[in-house]
């Protein structure tokens, strides 16, 4: 056995252990401290599978941002007092069982997985030149599978209007209410006046890494997202209402910017969200740029929640 | 002077090893929630910093060593400000004793 | 046993473990967090194939890896409107649990601050 | 053994130490218990990055180190919000106790 297996050996019977402990937890808050740790977690074992890129994405995204959504959730909801009543036990000894045969056959399809794995890894490589760029992962991003992207730019602000829609008709155009510290004391406004200049020196770092190592727009952003969050929380600056000229330009401005380039490319280029030879990455760093920018907004609005008051004026 | 490195970083990540398992006794062992933390904080200020002291030998570019410095910095920082917040909590929720 | 086995192994755990939490468990929020563990064990298969996946001298194929990064934005997409309508619906009915017989006890719980 | 050998186990010793850590850390029985492991989590996750960075020399790995130690701090951060807001940590606790 070696020694980079033993590592995984802990790390994958830790990632399990604590993955039961979020779902069997007795309180909703415990569950999602759980999951906070969970996703850390999760994100070293992404480094164990040569997959830095996701890494940053899992440790920022999945156990981040959507940590702090939820426990912004729970603070909202308040837990109920007494312990709620699930499903009964035989529903949940079926539930079991069926979960238990789902497990059985994916360690199944795992096991039987073909000795010569199916890899479009060469022809990444290949094209990497053509690119511009120095990073496989962002190269798919942005170049090969481009589209995918900009899609997924559209869901991200979809589910933001979706958030938004379900605000009451009075607090329609107003703030979100994002539960903040009622008095936040000394050290905690400290903290958020010290770590907003780290935090977008670190986010614009990781934008501008991305094109030639792992890291990128979505890290970039959410690193952005979090330092803007903190600043609120801490109530060094108010939330904003959503019917912000500025804001609501934040939040376009990225995915309007990678639209424009890629329509641009019926004529610079030979089709759409093709780049011309030379100057993909000028265009491509203009793109992820503008995207850092309304992913973070975008994230820290999702985080936000749909606005609950009209502000004070 | 390889060899000289090499030691100072076995020498240096073992303590660091050696205080990530104390804290790891510490919060074994200590009955509340604020002696918890000062045996997490020994893990936070002696653990991380002695392996990141006992990693810079090895690192051979300018701007890693450096990546690890603000690294270590950072999450000296933060952390030392987020046991304050976590004491006040744990202040503030009464059943320190 | 590979890396990329025991990873699998994980991933498929993760997958049944989520599934359980989000048919067992009546709080909304608990049903939630179970998908988005469900979510991680799909995307950890995903590395594992991509780690297999490793040519050309590089360390796993960026394609799947792509996907996982596409795929943990739109999850949180997905968690943050599934919040939202949770909120919602707990302001409108008091309700944060899907188990009719609760409304008592979680009846007078606002959720506006 | 060479020194790539020793930082790995130096990894794989920080990461069962805070396994061990974690697992007594979220047993609670307070909240504020559990909050400690976010703190575990991101220094101890960051000294494992970091060995294994220099261990198996893969620079970017440091990137993910930093974003760890940051997002623990977001998380601490907003995870205290709500100790601070009410006055006890959460309603949940009380019947844990």
């Amino acid at each position: 056995m070696t020694l980079v297996f033993a590592c995984e050996v802990v790390l994958a019977g830790l990632l399990v252990a604590i993955a039961t402990w979020t779902i069997v937890a007795r309180t909703a808050f415990a569950a999602i401290v759980l999951f906070m740790v969970y996703g850390l977690l999760l994100a070293i074992v992404w480094v164990a599978l040569s997959a830095v890129d996701v890494a940053l994405t899992e440790a920022a995204i999945g156990g981040g941002v959507t940590s702090m959504l939820l426990m912004g959730a729970a603070t909202r909801l308040r837990a109920p007092t007494t312990p709620v009543a699930d499903v009964g036990l035989p529903l949940r000894i079926a539930a079991g069982l069926l979960c238990a045969l789902v497990t059985v056959v994916l360690g199944a399809v795992v096991f039987f997985l073909p000795d010569v794995a199916p890899t479009l890894a060469p022809v990444a490589k290949d094209n990497l030149a053509a690119s511009g760029l120095g990073n496989p992962v962002a190269a798919v991003l942005f170049v090969f599978r481009a589209l995918d992207t900009l899609l997924e730019k559209v869901v991200l602000l979809l589910a933001l209007v979706g958030v938004w829609s379900l605000a009451s008709d009075e607090a329609w155009g107003g703030v979100p209410g994002l539960p903040v510290y009622a008095r936040p004391g000394r050290i905690l406004v400290f903290l958020a006046q010290i770590l907003p200049p780290i935090g977008i020196i670190v986010g614009i770092y990781m934008f501008w890494a991305g094109a030639s190592q792992p890291g990128g727009a979505f890290q970039g952003g959410t690193i952005l997202a979090a330092v803007w969050l903190l600043t609120m929380m801490a109530r060094l600056q108010d939330v904003p209402a959503i019917n912000a000229r500025w804001l609501r330009l934040l939040l376009v401005v990225g995915p309007t910017a990678f639209l424009a380039i890629g329509l641009a490319g019926f004529f610079i280029a030979d089709s759409f969200l093709a780049y011309p030879p030379g100057i993909a990455k000028p265009l491509i760093i203009v793109v992820e740029a503008t995207l850092t920018l309304s992913i973070g907004v975008t994230l820290a609005l999702l985080v936000a929640g749909p606005p609950e008051r009209l502000p004070q004026r | 002077m390889r060899l000289a490195l090499d030691i100072i970083t076995v020498v240096l990540v073992s303590a660091g090893g050696f205080f990530f398992m104390a804290g790891t006794i510490g919060l074994l062992r200590f009955p509340d929630t604020l002696t918890r933390l000062h045996a997490l904080t020994k893990v936070d200020n002696l653990g991380l910093g002695l392996i990141v002291f006992g990693l810079l030998p090895q690192v051979e570019s300018r701007l890693g060593a450096l990546k690890l410095i603000v690294i270590w910095l950072l999450v000296q920082m933060s952390g030392a400000i987020v046991s304050q917040l976590i004491a006040q909590a744990v202040r503030r929720s009464g059943r320190q004793t | 046993m590979s890396s990329t086995a025991l990873f699998g192994y994980c991933g498929a755990v993760l997958v049944g473990l989520g599934l359980y939490g989000l048919i067992t468990r009546a709080e909304v929020l608990r049903k939630i967090l179970s998908f988005n563990v469900l979510g991680s064990g799909v995307f950890l298969l995903f590395g594992v194939f991509a780690r297999r996946g490793a040519a050309a001298g590089l360390g796993a194929d960026p394609v799947p890896q792509a996907l996982v990064i596409t795929g943990i934005v739109v999850a949180f997409s997905a968690t943050a409107l599934a919040v939202a309508l949770l909120v919602r619906l707990n302001k409108e009915t008091g309700q944060i649990v899907v188990a009719p017989d609760d409304s008592e006890e979680s009846g007078e719980q606002g959720a506006t601050r | 053994m060479t020194i790539t050998d020793f930082l790995l186990v130096a990894a794989a010793f920080v990461l069962l130490m805070v396994a061990i850590g974690l697992a007594r850390i979220l047993y609670g029985p307070a909240d504020v218990d559990r909050i400690l492991s976010v703190q575990l989590i991101g220094s101890g996750g960051v000294a494992v990055l970091l060995l294994l960075s220099v261990g198996m020399n893969v620079p970017p790995i440091m990137d993910v180190a930093l974003m760890l130690g940051l997002l623990a701090t977001f998380l601490s951060v907003t995870f205290l919000r709500d100790a601070a807001n009410s006055s006890s940590v959460s309603p949940s606790t009380t019947e844990e106790r």
